[in-house]
């Protein structure tokens, strides 16, 4: 009797949990064919690729810090981080002189130490992740500024670098769609990312702290080992944002990079996963970060006024989650 | 059986916390293959004792040997490699994840790139539940679970660690009968295995059934051993609290002149709730019994405004009423005393007396909104001497306080709200024999000044104690009422007849 | 579609200096009868947002496109589609480093520092302790304006030292807490450099609220608070770009480019010093704005 | 037993609490001593007076959002909106020449009703606190801009108007230590939060909302009513925190604001408000304003270069939260 109930109810919860994407999926659609509508040349595929590029590296954030809201933390450094990674990747290409490939192990390096070192303040030191962050982005940013003596560093010097966000692998085979490499490895990463959570250890505790971090102390797991390692993962996930925008830029840009933080959990919350935590997926962090872009273009092809693009996105991310709201809340 | 060889010993254990003496040298021993009880009143550290030796506390001073070894439990880890296996008191689940996740958190079966084998966990955790002879789906999410089933679930997880030694703080509070039974023959092969259980319960029946051993606490100091078998329930009881406590049993008053309080016409909500029609007079207490999952929770919220209902009315003392939240209840008269207490009860970070105020405090302030705390006082300090809870002052944070005594908070609160229709679900769970007759008497003190009383409990000694009609549920149904004297086997027909026949 | 469409991608649109140009460029638009729009990022760190901005332009094929770039070498890919596509581009406000851009509209942002360090060491006596409040430490146009200054000073004033440079990020308030602590760590300060709008208003704020008399203050563009400044005496005076000319000449030669007319290289559209003096003079106050 | 058990304990917990507060206290007597040693320039009293005007419109804005974090909730939107309330008292005080007291009013009431907004996307609509001010954020800001067509709104014609800031009512009493009357209004608003919140209705549901929002409703209070209610009065106090701007500026600079809400946040964390909600005081808040300030005063005053004053202020923060951490934890 209760194992037909409980049968039943495990199932509506599936449902849901692909409802909701589809209902998100649909939100984008929306906004897609009425910006389509009111301008047609939104449709281009020379605007649609721009739109996928500029999701990019607001997407490759949004999905680090993915990781870390479904803890139940939060992390306000990933902005400035992003640039640090970028800085520290110009040190040792243009200043050092190194390889391609040491650069790229560089800004994945420093993005997960700076993760690491985040992380230990979270768990080991018990600040709440808000501060424990917000010190993080006010060091960062100083220490980008610091570290370039406040001037770009340019990678003029090292051939190929901003292939890895402009050049395209897709339209060598394609040509008709010649998709930045930067949307590839966007969606690489979200491929990954979206294994890791649902497939190991590390994204079963990624959900578990979020969802009782005491219980999984209690449960004899070593709760601030894994919360270490998923801050620093999602370090690293910061630092391939870092290469993106500096190979996109050609240069890494010491004082860019604050305020990108909000972007990015916006991305995410309109993504439905939830801001206290257990709750979330990588597939809804993409379309949250494609309805971002998607929006932000669209207002701008559509000449809209830049004040009154603020006020307009400001509005739409409300009533996305507004939307996402209500769905859940139908089924229960 | 090696029944002589110790296998835990704790001696001199000493614990404090600001401003409360938990543990004042208390010594204790578990041997393998026994069930050893500890009984005590609400507070009197059973949990806090529990809680040294599975390495969640340390203790002040003190020592615990183990297998002849004295050992330092730094960590919940610790005690875990040591055989120590422990079912907390408090739920401590992950709702987001599955039971199979849960069960096996931190212990994963793991393929290569530590990808977790979920075929093999999700396996394991049938064959637990199959163990045990519960039907609990692996894959459904903890949050979709009743509490009872969530304490099956905790059940399953300690079980699952095969320990030397398991500790069961309450694990039957949210279980009826039948999983009870479940539970005691699960019990009962361990101890023939050699695992040594060390059993919490403020069921004292449970103690006679299940117990070698009873070792009583008070006020946090060690009162004494005994054989279970050989030593009457009255001496274990005088042992925890010091006295004798003396349970009359119920009489039905004639109140078929009374004033019909609340009535429920047609109530349907979901899943839960089917077509549910009762009356309720002034001076009533309505007992609702039923199996785990009936749905009497559901019903209560329903009626309560908690989950507004999809169909039905409500009529309270003649007028219908509109309720669509439990604001609109409380201000119809009515109020709802839930059965989980930590996420539906109570502000654990507030103090002893804002809990008890959260529902009244309207009337505790002037018209610009400021708080008579002056009164509140007063009034939180009768309720902490009527009710004994057990409080270093009023303005402890009641996360600090035992289950128990957190428990008798709510009940205050909803005492100095006073409702005229006063809806109880499980009021006694976690609660001590001594408050228990306290808190029926209580009851029934109310219903003898007119209030209608619903209580919705497990325990069916205590539906039949209380009620003077008993409602039985099944499957969302009301399957029938009975009058207050009506014999176990009928509920039990009742709680099972899934045909529902109408009720009255 | 008649309608020749412009759009002009600034580095910023909130300022009264950018609305300036805005009010420029539209007046252009009005007398030749082309649409622009107009938007920029909301600070001068946003390369990328530009660059996004850049490539939602050209999804609407316009006849050209006047460009402020945050960073030339950041933008040119884009630029280089722009080009392909036969696009014309016009830079303002500050160069492009490549030849793409058929003209510049500009002020010279360095020398126009420096004629604000001049007149600092004639007002102060050739000597003492000054100081800068930048409005950011990164944009072409704070560290132009404040290398502008500081060279200037270091080559023709060596008995004026400059004593400390911050940024207020053109936040009137930041500015004006700014001020008050250089006062406090330097209380023989003799002058300050303001330089932008935000920056000269948070030094006269952070000067009255202190109450210190005697300073030289400087600032940069105009704006009601800076004119009145001016004329209360507060302030000694300013540096003003001409952004009204910007915008319009920008527009005007991206119509003549459009049409494949011929279009000077550059356009200086210059930088004037104005004061108590000269604050009322027609040929000041027309490239003046509040 | 029980009774002597009652008396030493409520010592204790209240020394406890007291401890708190003076060691709070305490890193802030640091920092002051600290700065003073190194730069006698430091203790002039025109120095602190210039610090405590500094601290007045972020504390009174951290004064607001307290309320809102002891409920669980955060707000992004106070930096905005104190803007908006600023543009609008420019409005009614010089484009329609109202009186004084009418601005005030309009400053105060705009900010409420942009609180009852947040609020009920909050507490009806059940958006998280965090997307839904962010939302408001961006409206907020892009309202300001639309409403003053981008431009400074200047208070030349309404004489006084700067006085609310910077005249001095102390000053006039004892002429030697003339606080500017913001300071004077950010006491008393910290006076009477803090009443409100220890003695009323109102301040006893925002600790039970924070501490456990579904067992206030439980409890038959209208719960989201409330909320709302709070948020309100958030907003009313952003509202003088627009006035207070507003007249130290002389003007409404409608581009202001945003960035505001995190100092903000920081400085109410600082003061030893728990983000999860349930805890907080507002004498907290103050000293945490109050060690933001000294902070970035002495920085300045010791001409610190610019971008190792932001790498220092973001270790000071994360610093003193984990003293406060520290300290918290050893009595337990
Ligand atoms: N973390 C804590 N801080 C302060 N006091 C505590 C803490 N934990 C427990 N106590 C106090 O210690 C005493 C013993 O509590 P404990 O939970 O062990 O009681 P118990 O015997 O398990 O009671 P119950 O039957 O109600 O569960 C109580 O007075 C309680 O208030
Ligand atoms: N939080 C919940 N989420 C999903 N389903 C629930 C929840 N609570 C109860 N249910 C479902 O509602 C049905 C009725 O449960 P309810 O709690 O009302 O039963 P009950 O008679 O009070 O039993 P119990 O003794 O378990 O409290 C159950 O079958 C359960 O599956
Ligand atoms: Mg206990
Ligand atoms: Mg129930």
């Amino acid at each position: 009797m209760t194992a037909s109930k409980t049968d039943s109810s495990a199932r509506n919860g599936r449902r849901g949990a692909t409802q909701q994407k589809l209902l998100a999926f649909a939100s984008l659609i929306v906004l897609v064919i009425g910006f389509s509508v009111a301008n047609s040349n939104f449709m281009q595929v020379s605007n649609l690729l721009a739109i996928l590029q500029a999701a990019s590296v607001n997407g490759v954030l949004a999905i680090g810090v993915t990781l870390i809201i479904i803890t139940g933390g939060i992390d306000l450094s990933i902005g400035t981080l992003m640039t640090f990674c970028a800085v520290m990747t110009g040190v040792v290409l243009t200043w050092l002189g190194a390889p391609l490939i040491v650069g790229v192990v560089t800004a994945i390096g420093t993005g997960a130490l700076s993760g690491l070192i985040s992380g230990s303040l979270v768990a080991k030191m018990k600040i709440p992740p808000f501060i424990a962050t917000l010190g993080m982005m006010l060091i960062l940013k100083g220490l980008s500024l610091i570290v370039t003596g406040t001037r770009p560093i340019y990678f003029n010097d090292t051939p190929g670098f901003d292939q890895i966000s402009r050049g395209s692998l897709v339209g060598w085979v394609v040509p008709a769609f010649p998709v930045p490499n930067g949307v590839l490895i966007l969606f690489v990463i979200a491929g990954l990312v979206s294994w890791v959570l649902s497939r190991t250890v590390l994204g079963r505790y990624t959900f578990a702290l979020g969802s009782n971090e005491e219980a999984v102390r209690l449960s004899g797991v070593n709760a601030d080992a894994w919360k270490m390692a998923i801050y620093a993962v999602a370090g690293a996930i910061v630092g391939v944002g870092g290469l993106l925008i500096a190979s996109r830029l050609n240069s890494a840009q010491p004082a860019l990079g604050l305020g990108y933080e909000l972007e990015a959990i916006a991305a995410v919350v309109i993504g439905g996963t939830s801001l206290s935590g257990g709750r979330g997926t990588i597939l809804g962090t993409l379309i949250g970060a494609l309805i971002m872009a998607v929006l932000t273009n669209g207002l701008r092809v559509l000449s809209v006024a830049p004040e009154w693009q603020t006020v307009v996105t400001g509005a739409i991310i409300i009533v996305a989650v507004y939307a996402d709201q209500l769905r859940r809340r139908a089924p229960g | 059986m090696t029944a002589t060889t110790d296998l835990i010993r704790m001696e001199q254990i000493d614990k404090r916390f600001p401003g409360v003496h938990a543990l004042k040298s208390v010594d204790f021993d578990l041997r393998a293959g026994e069930v050893h009880a500890l009984m005590g009143e609400n507070g009197a550290g059973k949990s806090t004792l529990m809680k040294c030796l599975s390495g969640i506390y340390q203790p002040t001073s003190g020592r615990i040997v183990i297998d002849g070894n004295e050992v330092q439990l730094s960590t919940p880890k610790a005690a875990q490699d040591l055989g120590i296996g422990i079912i907390h008191q408090e739920l401590e689940l992950m709702r987001d994840l599955t039971v199979a996740q849960n069960i096996w958190i931190g212990r994963e079966p793991r393929l290569s790139f530590g990808r977790i084998d979920e075929a093999k966990l999700n396996a394991d955790a049938a064959a637990l539940f199959e163990g045990m002879n519960v039907s609990i789906d692996p894959k459904a999410p903890v949050s979709s679970l009743t509490i009872a089933r969530q304490q099956m679930v905790e059940i399953a997880k300690a079980l699952s660690f095969r320990s030397r030694v398991l500790i069961m703080d309450e694990p039957t509070a949210a279980l009826t009968e039948a999983e009870i039974e479940e539970l005691f023959t699960i019990i009962r092969r361990l101890r023939s295995e050699g695992v040594g259980i060390i059993y919490i319960s403020h069921k004292m029946d449970e103690i006679r059934r299940i117990s070698d051993r009873v070792t009583v606490m008070r006020d946090g100091s060690y009162v004494g051993t005994v054989q279970a078998a050989d030593t009457p329930i009255s001496q274990i009881i005088s042992m925890m609290v010091g006295r004798d406590v003396d349970d009359e049993p119920v009489e039905v008053p004639d109140l078929s002149r009374a004033e019909v309080a609340l009535e429920v016409r047609h109530l349907s909500r979901g899943r839960d709730v089917k077509d549910v029609t009762f009356s309720l007079r002034k001076g009533e207490i309505l007992g609702f019994a039923g199996l785990m999952g009936a749905g009497r929770t559901e019903l209560a919220r329903a009626i309560f405004g908690a989950e507004p209902p999809d169909e039905g009315e409500i009529v309270v003392h003649g007028h219908h009423m509109t309720i669509r939240s439990p604001s609109d209840a409380v201000a119809a008269g009515i109020g709802y005393l839930s059965e989980d207490r930590k996420h539906y009860g109570l502000a654990l970070g507030l103090d002893v007396r804002a809990n008890i105020a959260l529902a009244s405090l309207g009337r505790y302030a002037d018209r610009i909104g400021r708080i008579d705390e002056h009164r509140l006082a007063g009034i939180a300090q009768d309720y902490i001497r009527t009710l004994n809870i057990r409080t270093p002052h009023d303005q402890q944070q009641v996360r600090f306080l035992s289950g128990g005594n957190q428990q008798k908070v709510v009940i205050a609160k909803w005492l100095l709200r006073d409702c005229d229709i006063l809806i109880f679900d499980e009021p006694t769970r976690g609660i001590d024999v001594g408050a228990k007759s306290e808190i029926y008497r209580l009851l029934n003190d109310l219903a003898a000044r007119g209030k209608a009383i619903i209580v919705i409990s497990s325990e069916l000694p205590e539906v039949l104690r209380l009620s003077h009609r008993i409602a039985v549920m099944c499957e969302g149904r009301l399957t029938g009422i009975l009058p207050g004297g009506a014999a176990q086997e009928e509920i039990m027909a009742l709680a099972t007849q899934r045909e529902g026949m109408t009720a009255e | 579609q008649d309608e020749m469409y412009i759009p002009l991608i600034s580095k910023g649109f909130q300022h009264q200096f950018w609305q300036a140009v805005n009010a420029g460029a539209q007046q252009a638009a009005d007398e030749l009868g082309v649409r622009v729009t107009f938007e920029g990022p909301d600070n001068e760190s946003q390369v990328d947002k530009q660059m996004d901005m850049l490539a939602a332009a050209l999804a609407n094929k316009p006849k050209a496109i006047g460009f402020a770039a945050l960073d030339s070498q950041a933008a040119i890919p884009l630029l280089r589609q722009a080009q392909e596509a036969g696009i014309p581009i016009i830079a303002f406000d500050s160069g492009v480093d490549s030849d793409i851009p058929v003209t510049t509209a500009s002020t010279d942002n360095v020398a126009a520092a420096a004629l604000a360090a001049d007149k600092m060491a004639e007002l102060v006596g050739g000597k003492g302790k000054v100081a800068v409040v930048a409005h950011d430490q990164t944009s072409r146009t704070g560290v132009d304006r404040r290398d502008g200054f500081v060279n200037r000073m270091k080559e023709a004033h060596p008995d004026i030292e400059i004593v400390a440079i911050e940024y207020g990020g053109g936040d009137q308030l930041k500015s004006t807490e700014i001020t008050k602590a250089l006062l406090t760590a330097n209380p023989d300060l003799v002058g300050i450099f303001g330089t932008n709008e935000g920056s000269a208003i948070g030094v006269v704020n952070g000067v009255r609220e202190m109450g210190t008399k005697g300073l030289t203050i400087i600032g940069y563009d105009s704006g009601k608070a800076q004119t009145d400044a001016i004329r209360e005496g507060l302030m000694a005076g300013a540096i003003t770009q001409n952004p009204v000319g910007i915008g319009y000449e920008t527009v005007k030669a991206a119509v003549a480019a459009a049409k494949g007319e011929s279009v000077p290289p550059s356009i200086d559209t210059g930088f004037y010093w104005y004061d108590a003096t000269n604050i009322d003079d027609p040929e000041i106050a027309a490239v003046l704005y509040d």
